[in-house]
């Protein structure tokens, strides 16, 4: 007993030391904290993220005079761990601001404890509905919204024959972004005359490796449609087992409800082929911008440009900007910046709405195939085919 | 009979001295968020403490009745779900009600599942722990409609802490959190360390040791592994409440048998049987987890390999530190 | 499309793959705990490390079935080195020590396998002579996963024979029951252990081989694995090879059925159905057993 | 006269084997009956169901003509049916006190008092020293019960038993392993006890049951083959051919 | 006694299971081609002192070796590798194996002009040839018994330890396992140490007794003769 208390007030003290320099040490840069998952099944998806917003932090270079300087900090898709790494960001590392975040559930856990954190939070992923005017640190800026993707994909579906007159079957994650997504996309499609087979969607969890019960159960079902909402790392994992099940060989057409990811779709080659979904991007997108953007990150980081690395790097510039705008790092006045200001990047200009705090960007219409000769030597790329204006997706501002 | 004043048992009792030295930590602690102000530490120590309670009761369990479970943070979960939805839809304001009811439900479930667990052996007992461990994590999972699924459970109020209607501070203030959380912790170590020192603890430890001779001298040793089990689920809830209070979140990743694996990880840091030693486990624990983890992206690889190390080397946890190094001076 | 008939043969097939994949999983896990009493909860690791392995074979211009013959033997090594270095020492130590650390070796090796191949889920090539579908009574099933099928009972059987018919086979079935006498026969148990050891480690990479083209790779395909094997040999019975078949294909079944018909609850009904059968028979189906 | 402890038919079988083969034995009230046999002839296993340690495969055991056939130990215990068992079962980590005491107190009664200290059951403290000093234990009463000298640990064993206050007390080879010295110890020992309460003896060591038996009951394959004073027994043909084996 | 090649020779051991004092300095050989018995009751160390020489429960202090070999700290496996064939009272036969799995799993090939091979077992044994495919722990006590000893004679030992081959067997069957141990071993001429408690099966197949009277010493030698001529010393140091 002596041993322990001598031991745990010896531990105790040291901890305590350890943490002293830490929290006076005056901070020269900017810190910015990003918050992206580099554990757990979106891994892949959160690398890219970190990409877009290092790229974008070394093209800013300074704001305020200062450097910036980015502490990155793995969530593990688990809203906890992200809550405590936010904490430690904040209080720690002295961050004047969170961005990154991927997965609703983390998103959402974040902006609950946003007042104890009083900093900007501006997720670039983040696709749930539930954030438009969620709170005012609450940002949104990269990412379409499930009802943005949504219109988007009624739109898309509807100005394409081979996709029209199909029933759908809908399947997506269980987690909020996969029932937001869902039930959107089912009750536009509704009204707007699409077929769908289960209208009480089926709830696939995000953990699944096989899918093989879900497809012999689309099978089972005789639809020639399919429209998905799964992370976008998986979309390439279930095209390819479907296609094993000779899903696509036999008409059935796939409607994604986010853009796969490029290197599982490299990963999963032809299987990935005649994937249909509205985004955003894809290095398809053609302006002057948009590909010499591509042409940088293909030098800086040797990986095909994703439009989760897009969604990232507009989100930190528009992050950046506000900053700059707002002259301080008070958090109040880099939000206040923040709303309505607009970013001229990859995907034209874009701003978060002063409304809502959430962004309007276009969206476009893709559909993977073989690519053309490009410089990534990417063999699987999504074509645009329509693209619709911002204010025809969501909410008017 | 005066001769025999001394008691030739492993309670050496209280003395000034042990009494001195727990004010004084115990002070220490309160005095932390006074003197470092930083929410980040205040929130690490916070969250030490609540594990610390965790482990501390699951080695009531392990090292005091020799059983082991693979899930204990089920328990810790149940309890943070029902505190967090009794504080969003009945009453949010009713703080210790809350506390009351997360504990009580706690222990309505952990009833039945102790009464078949305890019909089991040692590993079937722990096999079984981890069965319905799984299976309380997954209908957390899946019953989306209350707990928020794989999203878990958000926007839970932050009552004010009051004691007899005067109000001390808010829930939703790190530092009131923390001292309100180390309170309940002191609380109940000093509350758990009585009853693993009453004839009851003995009787625990009596199954711990040798459960087969337990039986033979007149204990009803199925009876009281329910008792063993029943108390430490219900510590577990009294950090589930403190869990949910201090992150107003809760998600089914917390129940999760990985997270199973941690708390039993932190009482074998710490050392088995004693009550102190899963405290300091469990801060060594989060404090490497978070320390690797900031470190790296590949923390997982560190982190195995502190744990492989520590149990290739120092198998006695923390508290083996102290004889290792008295053996070391005595050669 | 559709009809009854071909969705039947859908499920029946799939719960067929999935209960074999579940089985030689198990088996590997079975085979150490029983002739070690190490539950090594790494197991999952080396599944996912076979499957990576495999995977790594066919991109480096392997055939897919010379990948499955070679995958496994490069894990059976790594399984040789574990067992050295630290899986032996702790094997007079109590078995929480040894969850503890085949916990902790799980994570680090999970670690490495993202650190060596990425995060990004990867597929494996196939030959193109099993890439397409076969009718099987209306219903279209894929060829390569039949071929798994008769992979999974191909190594089962040859496990079997492997068992029943070789001396080593022998020797291990003996150890599982009377360690003892078996070193009295002159045969150093120290040798069995790394014998079971590894061989557990190699079926973990068959089956991580054979898994990875069924689904696809990433690095945290073994821990779901590792749950499900879990859940097979508790209900199987701790240790028993026969209590393992049959439990391996009760859950494959249970598994398909419920994702098909309520999905949602899947997995419930899985812990709910080990629950119940370890509630009545706390040993398991068929007991703490021997391998036969 | 009603018998103290007796059993009706009581058989056991182990698969295809049987260790207990109807079995009728009458234990008398205070007395020393001790039981012998050759290996295997199953005087263990007649004893682990007498006391609860295995379920009976049939038969009755009737105890001052209750049947308490098949009970859970501690209720047995409560009854005062105590035993010791032949690989020596004692609460290691715990000092000798803690061992008589943690026994004397599931006796007693107590144990769900979760708030009071254990030193506050003075009664149960003052009759473990009683224990101890009768058995010559209160020495070594600080030591844990790990660090004790084999001989002293199968006293221990006989103290946890006598804890129980038992009416019949089950002792199962006593002296194994044990010096000659220490043997004539524990055989001092059971006859003293022997004054008070009916003792059941298994044991190997003929010198000690001829001289200490008030009866004794043989054992082979399971059935009792005689029965009687010692010397009966020791001219017993049958005895002889059990331990001996059969005469051309 | 002429002068032969000591096989095993055990000298002052002294072995204890975890405190308890079990063998308490015994000695005692087997020289080649010898069939010696240890007699005593029940409790007295004779398993111990198997176990001791066997590996499985190693002596503290004191010497064994075989066949002029130091074994005392060796492994039981290593043990069993210098030619020592063990036969425990509870038979250990494996569940789950066969009969004819559990002899191949203890063959080894012999020298001499007529080793032991599975031919020469099923020879031997009719029982077990009957049964060759039947699960070797269904067998009744005396076949298990039989296969034991086969099991034994299959390694082509220097030396079988057999430890109270008649336990538990009912009088016939002890006639049965008696007779095949006097054909198998004794008339080959195979080096034979056995334990028993029945000193009638003791006295036919061995030539030289050891008593162990009291615990863990060997309290006199004698040969068959001399115990037929003086039956006294059998009861003093067995009987009841």
């Amino acid at each position: 007993m002596k041993k322990f208390l001598f031991m745990s007030a010896l531990l105790v003290f040291a901890v305590m030391m350890s943490m002293a320099p830490h929290a006076a040490m005056a901070a020269d840069p900017v810190n910015i904290g990003v918050l992206v998952p580099l554990t757990g099944i979106v891994a892949q998806g959160g690398v890219e993220m970190k990409y877009g917003i290092e790229m974008a932090a070394e093209e800013k270079g300074t704001v305020l005079g200062r450097p910036i300087k980015l502490i990155v900090e793995d969530t593990q898709v688990k809203p906890p761990v992200a809550v405590t790494k936010a904490e430690k960001l904040v209080y720690k590392d002295n961050c004047k601001a969170l961005i990154g975040v991927f997965s609703s559930g983390v998103g959402l856990a974040l902006a609950q404890n946003i007042d104890k954190l009083n900093v900007p939070f501006l997720t670039t992923h983040v696709m749930t509905t539930q954030l438009y005017d969620l709170h005012p640190l609450v940002f949104r800026s990269g990412q379409l919204a499930n009802d943005q993707t949504a219109v988007g994909n009624v739109k898309g579906i509807l100005a394409r024959e081979n996709l029209k007159n199909r029933t759908y079957y809908v399947l997506v994650h269980d987690y909020s972004w996969g029932h937001d997504a869902g039930e959107r996309f089912i009750a536009l499609a509704k009204q707007n005359g699409i077929k769908i087979y289960n209208e009480k969607y089926d709830k696939a969890p995000i953990s699944t490796k096989d899918w093989s019960s879900y497809i012999s159960k689309i099978k089972a079902s005789g639809v020639d449609g399919i429209y998905m909402a799964f992370i976008t790392n998986v979309i390439p994992v279930f095209a390819k087992q479907a296609a094993d099940f000779g899903l696509q060989a036999q008409g059935v057409k796939l409607v994604s409800a986010a853009a796969p990811g490029p290197l599982e779709m490299e990963a999963g080659g032809e299987a990935c082929h005649g994937i249909f979904g509205a985004s955003d991007w894809s290095w398809d997108v053609n302006n002057p911008t948009s590909d010499a953007w591509e042409m940088r990150f293909w030098e800086k980081f040797k990986t095909i440009p994703s439009d989760a690395a897009v969604h990232s790097y507009v989100g930190a510039m528009n992050l950046f900007n506000a900053i700059e705008k707002a002259g301080s790092t008070d958090a109040k006045a880099i939000a206040d910046a923040l709303r309505g200001i607009s970013y001229d990047g990859p995907y034209g200009t874009v701003r978060i709405s002063a409304k809502d705090n959430c962004m309007r960007n276009d969206a476009v219409l893709t559909e993977t195939m073989a690519a053309p000769d490009n410089p990534f030597g990417a063999k699987v790329y999504m074509k645009v085919l329509e693209t619709f204006p911002a204010n025809e997706l969501g909410p008017a501002e | 009979m005066d001769k025999h004043l001394t008691i030739p048992d492993n309670d050496k009792g209280i003395t000034a001295y042990k009494i001195a030295a727990i004010t004084v930590l115990i002070a220490g602690l309160a005095l932390f968020p006074f003197v470092i102000t930083n929410r980040f530490y205040i929130s690490l120590i916070n969250e030490m403490l609540i594990y610390g309670l965790l482990a501390m009761s699951l080695d009531v369990l392990l090292g005091y009745t020799g059983l082991l479970s693979f899930m204990h943070n089920a328990y810790l979960g149940i309890s943070a779900y029902v505190v967090g939805l009794f504080l969003i839809h009945i009453s949010p304001s009713s703080l210790w009600l809350a506390l009351v009811a997360g504990v009580i439900f706690t222990s309505v479930v952990a009833l039945p599942v102790g009464w078949v667990q305890v019909r089991t052996g040692g590993l079937a007992f722990a096999l079984l722990t981890l069965a319905f461990g799984m299976m309380f994590h997954t209908i957390v999972w899946k019953w989306y409609g209350l707990t928020g699924g794989d999203d878990g459970l958000m926007g839970v109020p932050n009552p004010a802490i009051t004691i007899f209607g005067w109000k001390i501070g808010d829930s939703g203030d790190p530092a009131t959190m923390y001292l309100f959380t180390l309170v309940i912790v002191a609380l109940c170590y000093l509350l758990t360390r009585r009853i693993i020192r009453s004839p009851f603890g003995a009787v625990l430890e009596a199954i711990r040791e040798n459960e087969e001779r337990a039986a033979f001298i007149g204990i009803n040793v199925r009876m009281y592994k329910l008792f063993g089990w029943m108390l430490a689920c219900m510590l577990a809830g009294v950090a589930g409440a403190l869990f949910i209070l201090y992150k107003g979140y809760i998600g089914p990743t917390t129940m999760s048998a990985f997270a199973g694996a941690g708390v039993l990880m932190m009482v074998l840091l710490g050392g088995l049987g004693t009550l102190w030693g899963p405290l300091v486990g469990a801060a060594i624990f989060i404090y490497i987890q978070d320390y690797i983890s900031t470190m790296t992206e590949h923390w997982e690889i560190y982190l195995g390999m502190v744990v492989v190390l520590l149990v290739l080397f120092l198998p006695t946890g923390f508290v083996g530190l102290g004889s290792y190094f008295k053996r070391l001076g005595k050669e | 499309m559709g009809g009854a008939l071909s969705t039947s043969v859908d499920i029946t097939l799939n719960s067929l793959v999935l209960g074999g994949v579940f089985l030689i999983v198990a088996t590997g896990l079975n085979i150490i705990y029983g002739l070690s009493r190490v539950m090594n909860l790494a197991h999952g690791s080396l599944y996912a490390i076979g499957a990576y392995a495999g995977y790594t074979l066919t991109t480096i211009g392997f055939n897919y079935f010379a990948a499955i013959v070679i995958a496994p033997v490069l894990v059976a090594a790594v399984g040789l080195l574990l067992e050295r270095t630290i899986i032996s020492p702790m094997r007079k130590r109590s078995m929480v020590y040894t969850l503890i650390l085949t916990y902790g070796l799980m994570f680090f090796l999970d670690g490495l396998i993202k650190q060596s191949w990425g995060n990004e889920p990867r597929f494996v090539e196939l030959p193109a002579m099993i890439k397409s579908t076969i009718p099987i009574l209306g219903s279209h099933y894929p060829v390569f996963r039949l071929v798994t099928l008769f992979i999974i009972a191909g190594v089962m059987t040859g496990l079997m024979l492997f068992l029943n018919k070789t001396k080593i086979g022998i020797i291990l079935r003996a150890a599982s029951t009377i360690p003892e006498m078996v070193s009295c026969l002159g045969i150093n148990m120290k040798h069995v252990h790394i014998g079971a050891f590894v061989l557990g480690c190699a079926l973990a990479g068959i089956a991580g081989t054979i898994a990875g083209p069924l689904t696809t790779i990433d690095p945290l395909m073994g821990h779901e694995m590792l749950i499900s094997s879990f859940v097979v040999i508790v209900i199987g019975g701790l240790g028993s090879l026969r209590g393992a078949v049959f439990a391996a294909l009760l859950i494959g079944a249970v598994q398909t059925l419920a994702e098909f018909f309520i999905t949602d609850l899947a997995m419930v009904i899985v812990y709910m159905l080990m629950a119940v059968i370890l509630a009545f028979m706390p040993r398991g189906l068929l007991g703490e057993g021997r391998f036969e | 006269m009603e018998a103290f402890l007796c059993t009706e038919d009581l058989c056991r079988h182990f698969g295809g084997v049987t260790a207990t083969d109807c079995v009728c034995i009458n234990i008398e009230h205070n007395g020393l009956r001790s039981i012998i046999g050759p290996n295997g002839a199953g005087k263990t296993t007649f004893i682990n169901i007498v006391t609860g340690r295995i379920p009976a495969s049939s038969g009755k055991v009737l105890f001052q003509g209750c049947d308490i056939t098949n009970k859970p130990t501690h209720e047995l215990v409560k009854m005062g049916i105590c035993r010791t068992f032949q690989i020596t079962s004692v609460f290691k980590d715990l000092s000798v006190f803690e061992n008589v005491r943690i026994a004397r107190q599931a006796r007693k009664g107590g144990s769900l008092k979760i708030f009071s200290l254990k030193k506050h059951l003075r009664e149960v403290t003052e009759e473990t020293w009683n224990i101890l000093e009768r058995l010559d234990l209160q020495n070594l009463a600080a030591e844990p019960a790990k660090n004790l000298a084999y001989g002293d640990q199968r006293v221990l064993e006989v103290a946890i038993a006598m804890a129980g206050t038992p009416t019949i007390l089950f002792l199962d080879e006593p002296t194994a392993g044990m010096s000659p010295a220490e043997t004539r110890h524990i055989s001092d020992l059971i006859q003293g006890l022997a004054e008070d309460i009916s003792i059941v003896l298994v044991e190997h060591d003929m010198d000690l049951v001829m001289s200490i038996s008030d009866a004794i009951t043989v054992l082979h394959y399971g059935s009792i083959i005689a029965e009687g004073q010692p010397d009966d027994i020791r001219s017993n043909e049958l005895v002889r051919e059990a331990y001996l084996g059969k005469e051309e | 006694m002429e002068k032969k090649n000591k096989i095993l020779n055990v000298e002052e051991i002294h072995t204890f299971y975890g405190e308890s004092h079990i063998i308490q300095g015994l000695s005692l050989f087997v020289a080649e081609n010898e069939a010696v018995s240890i007699l005593g009751r029940n409790g007295v160390g004779k398993t111990t002192t198997l176990r001791s020489i066997m590996g499985l429960t190693p002596p503290r202090s004191g010497k064994i070796t075989i066949d002029g070999e130091d074994t005392t700290k060796l492994p039981a496996h290593a043990v069993s590798m210098m030619g020592v064939a063990y036969v425990p009272a509870e038979r250990h036969i494996f569940p789950g194996l066969h009969v004819e799995e559990n002899l191949k799993l203890a063959a080894r090939p012999g020298d001499g002009d007529n080793p032991w091979t599975l031919e020469r077992i099923y020879d031997q044994f009719p029982i077990l040839a009957d049964r060759t495919k039947q699960d070797g722990s269904t067998l009744s006590g005396g076949e298990q018994q039989m296969l034991a000893i086969g099991r034994a004679l299959i390694s082509n030992p220097k030396i079988i330890i057999l430890d109270e081959p008649s336990q538990g067997l009912s009088p016939l069957l002890v006639d049965a396992v008696t007779e095949c141990v006097q054909n198998f071993c004794v008339k080959s001429g195979i080096t034979l140490m056995v334990v028993e408690q029945n000193y009638r099966m003791a006295l036919k197949v061995a030539s030289r007794h050891y008593l162990m009277g009291t615990k863990g010493k060997i309290a006199g030698v004698a040969t068959t003769q001399e115990l037929n001529d003086n039956p006294q010393i059998i009861h003093d140091h067995l009987s009841v």
